[in-house]
């Protein structure tokens, strides 16, 4: 079965031309999740005002083009929104958004979740607040590490 | 017109137009079932017959040692589960080696479940399998080595004949799985000890529902589809006459130009090698560098994974794939590159193309400026990359 | 032109042109492997996808639960070995009937020497299973009933419906082996109560090498042909993209015209059956006269043997056929025609002729005059006619 | 595999034209061998003159297209022979005379040579004489009785 048959064409205009990619200065908050070894790594910053309202949100992402469309939706979710509302930007809000992802991809929406919650998280740490209902994200990319022992090239 | 290179020559060919030609009149006016007794279908058995001689010439069998098959994978199951049945009481080994199709590899798996066990050789980092090791796998109960021709997506071109040699001093029957070589490399089922060998008429620039398994003449296999008396009683199903005449005109047409072809595609294949390790930063050929398919190129790009970059060449009209196109739905990364040693998140990143006679330089030309363009930009987008970019920044001020 | 009337529809059929137009494209332009991840095959998917439903509607079945495979010997051998596989620790008794094609009988007697256990239903002599003989042959251990739709020799149809009420009646899964009566007789797995079906793309004006085996959602059976995850994980081997093309294009056509061909075949049937049996002597007609398929013909000839009946016919142009193509190289007589009661001599004696859509009223009017001058002519060679003239002769006297 | 792709053009012209069917009355000798049940019967007529010599040879034949031109090539190769020569027409020397004959069907030309070693028998028993090399033919076709019990017609 062709995956790219399979995508929306909001998940094909995504990932042709997704929102929000890069880097940011001195984030709010910024966090990390999935690994290499799975094939998606989704970064996410975020600059949150005193307000507690997501100002501006970036991301870099390694992975299929689901998992570039869903980051990049996921950033133009959160935007916009309380810490308290982009909490609840959930998998399925992106997967909507996107009208729908293969059933084999959907766990690139979980990932693109997991990476608000891990830049809140992080925002929460800076900040020392509790945000309530989020926990601590389960960061597991150390594999990467094995990355740069790649040989032969 | 869209503008389209086709580099994905491994994963299923065109079909020629000469091929096509032949194959024409065998549908809508000499239908025939050849098995019939009239003169009508004794035509086409005729003409099949010469076919098959034309095939069996190619890799110095003899016709009657053809067998043909819906393709590759029916090929490689029945000379598996074949032997596997018909030496049942002799022994329960196999062999064969990590980097195999999957039509082989799940094959085995089932066979252990069955009750045999099967010994799944490593591969070295250019994926060739290693003979000596090969022949230290070898215990009294081995009724089976399989080891395959060239691998479909790296490319490598394996020992076959020292392979068949130890099989052969040690009585074992041998089978290869020659989808990818046949028709690309010469091959001699004699001089090379081969007792079985599997090909697929759409990786010639044949049709695809056709596909043969040589087997060497009084070689103990089962049968696989049980049924009416065709292929010398044994394989079922009614003669595939349009295919059968199709993968005939494809293997002479291949056998013809091989040597003009493999030149041509040699010489571009490495073009492409050549610009792209030199072009693209932190790129890796994966495969053999001599011992390869003249088609076959596959590459890795660090920091990039590999169905991003496949849809934005697709967007670019060029078509290539990762790994092989029969598990393009699966998330695994390949178990050919994680076997010749690469880590998880490389072998994600890898990219195949492999080309045909069709091929031309600016089809090469343009793949390189379109793949520098779509990895600077996959790059960029990569958090792995900003890391490694940091790291480097990091160590040089250090 | 030489003079040539086609009546062995049932061995196979004519490519029809409409079906040859939908496959030509797949072969040199859309060539792509549907596989692979590029719009160049997603394109071709897409069209398969569609090609699926058409066939799963001609039946009432959706479209993934219909697997391609290489024809009807290979669905037969999957749905049998498959589900003995699978259901091995339920049980291990197979019912099927005596009359079934070889690509079942062969596949049991394959099933027999694993260990399982088949009851081989006799039928009366009109070819019909008995379904309260069937009920009777269940046991706890059963596992599969399969009872073909129709008979491919004799054209018999059998009672499907009540066979599939039974097996369902008992949890049993039912297979049928619809080979020749799919196309040509409406066909509903759900009214029927149908588990798993075979069908084969060259019996109904499609190509060779392609076919399918239906399988309602939920049943358990293992994979036949291991490898790559075409067919959804259940079959290997690369997508035969035109002649599932042609094959669904068969199907429409067969599904849109299906009232209007039963009519004209069934009418000039009809009168082929009459004008034999009234201006022949010592012929006879085998399978039911009206539960039969509207192609089907099949005679004895006393004191006649079919092969020398088929070579005079096809010196006329007229192509039929004694048995099936199958075994034509065979010289054991039809195990169906000794299951309905004929005694060796005369199923040795059998010819049948299968119709077309194309078969016209001077085709059977020629076949007749053509069989009324052979007949004559090899009873006055025949040793046997020499003595039954003697008796009748001596009867007369006494 | 087609049979008739397979048949010699000796074959063929011996089953399109065969030549010397026929019954005879008042035969020196006669033999049917071959049954039903195997899909082969052959008769064959002999007219033996004084000096023992095959004047005239007549045959019936139900069976396929190889029974039919072995037969009639057998009556050809006895005709004016001795019945001691007759006796050395082996089904070899019909299988040449036909160009061959494809595997399965050689058990026609066997079924040739007995038919000629049963009308050879019956004629020597006639004649209360004794071939020297004949042994009594195996008559095998009993079950033809079966035939008469077809029903349905
Ligand atoms: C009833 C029946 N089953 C199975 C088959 C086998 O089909 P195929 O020749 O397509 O494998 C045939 C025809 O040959 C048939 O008539
Ligand atoms: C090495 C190898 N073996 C087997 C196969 C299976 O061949 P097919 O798709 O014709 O069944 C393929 C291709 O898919 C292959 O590349």
């Amino acid at each position: 079965m062709s995956q790219v048959t399979e995508y929306s064409e909001k998940v094909m205009d995504h990932f042709m031309n997704p929102r929000n990619v890069g880097e940011m200065e001195n984030p709010s908050g910024v966090g990390t999740v999935g690994n290499a070894k799975c094939g998606d790594i989704m970064r996410m910053y975020l600059d949150i005002d005193e307000n507690r309202v997501v100002r501006e949100a970036k991301f870099k992402t390694f992975g299929c083009g689901a998992a570039v469309a869903t980051s990049s939706m996921a950033t133009e979710l959160v935007k916009g929104k309380t810490v308290q509302e982009a909490l609840e930007v959930t998998n399925k809000a992106v997967m909507e958004a996107l009208d729908g992802l293969p059933p084999v991809k959907i766990h690139c929406s979980l990932l693109a979740e997991e990476a608000i919650h891990a830049a809140l998280w992080d925002y929460a740490k800076k900040n020392d607040i509790v945000i309530e209902g989020l926990k601590e994200p389960v960061n597991d990319i150390d594999e990467t590490e094995e990355f740069y022992k790649m040989q032969g090239e | 017109m869209e503008k389209r290179i086709y580099l994905d020559n491994a994963a299923t060919t065109r079909v020629l137009p000469e091929v096509f030609e032949t194959m024409k009149p065998f549908f809508t006016e000499e239908y025939g079932n050849p098995s019939s007794a009239y003169e009508f279908s004794g035509r086409v058995a005729n003409r099949i017959a010469d076919a098959t001689e034309e095939i069996a010439k190619f890799i110095n069998a003899k016709a009657k040692e053809i067998y043909f098959t819906s393709g590759g994978s029916e090929s490689d199951n029945w000379a598996l589960k074949g032997v596997a049945d018909a030496l049942r009481s002799k022994g329960n080994h196999i062999i064969t080696s990590k980097i195999e199709h999957h039509a082989i590899l799940h094959t085995c798996e089932y066979l252990e479940k069955q009750g045999y066990e099967v010994t799944y050789l490593d591969v070295d980092e250019n994926g060739l399998v290693d003979p000596v090791a090969l022949e230290k796998a070898i215990r009294p109960e081995t009724i089976l080595i399989s080891i395959m021709f060239a691998n479909n997506e790296i490319g490598t071109i394996e020992p076959i004949a020292e392979i068949g040699e130890i099989a052969h001093k040690h009585g074992i029957y041998f089978h290869t799985d020659a989808v990818q070589a046949f028709g690309h490399v010469p091959i001699d089922v004699e001089a090379m000890h081969i007792d079985m060998l599997s090909a697929s008429g759409h990786k010639v620039n044949g049709p695809k529902g056709i596909g043969l398994l040589y087997i060497r003449t009084g070689t103990k296999i089962s049968n696989f589809i049980h049924g009416g008396a065709q292929e010398r009683g044994r394989r079922a199903g009614t003669t595939n006459a349009p295919g059968i005449m199709g993968f005939s005109k494809a293997v002479s047409i291949a056998s013809e130009r091989m040597n003009e072809r493999t030149a041509h595609e040699t010489k571009l294949r490495d073009r492409l090698i050549e610009r792209v390790l030199s072009e693209i930063p932190h790129s890796r050929l994966n495969g053999h560098r001599e011992k390869r398919l003249s088609n076959n190129t596959n590459f890795c790009f660090r920091f990039i994974e590999g169905e991003s970059l496949l849809i934005l060449l697709d967007k670019k009209g060029i078509c290539a794939s990762s790994g092989s196109a029969c598990t393009s739905g699966a998330l695994d990364p390949s178990h050919v590159l994680l076997a010749i040693g690469l880590p998880h998140e490389i072998a994600h990143g890898s990219v195949r193309f492999t080309l045909s006679e069709e091929t031309t330089e600016e089809d090469i030309d343009y793949t390189v400026e379109s793949l520098k363009q779509i990895v600077e930009r996959l790059r960029s987008m990569s958090p792995l990359y900003e890391d490694f970019v940091k790291k480097e920044k990091l160590s040089k001020v250090n």
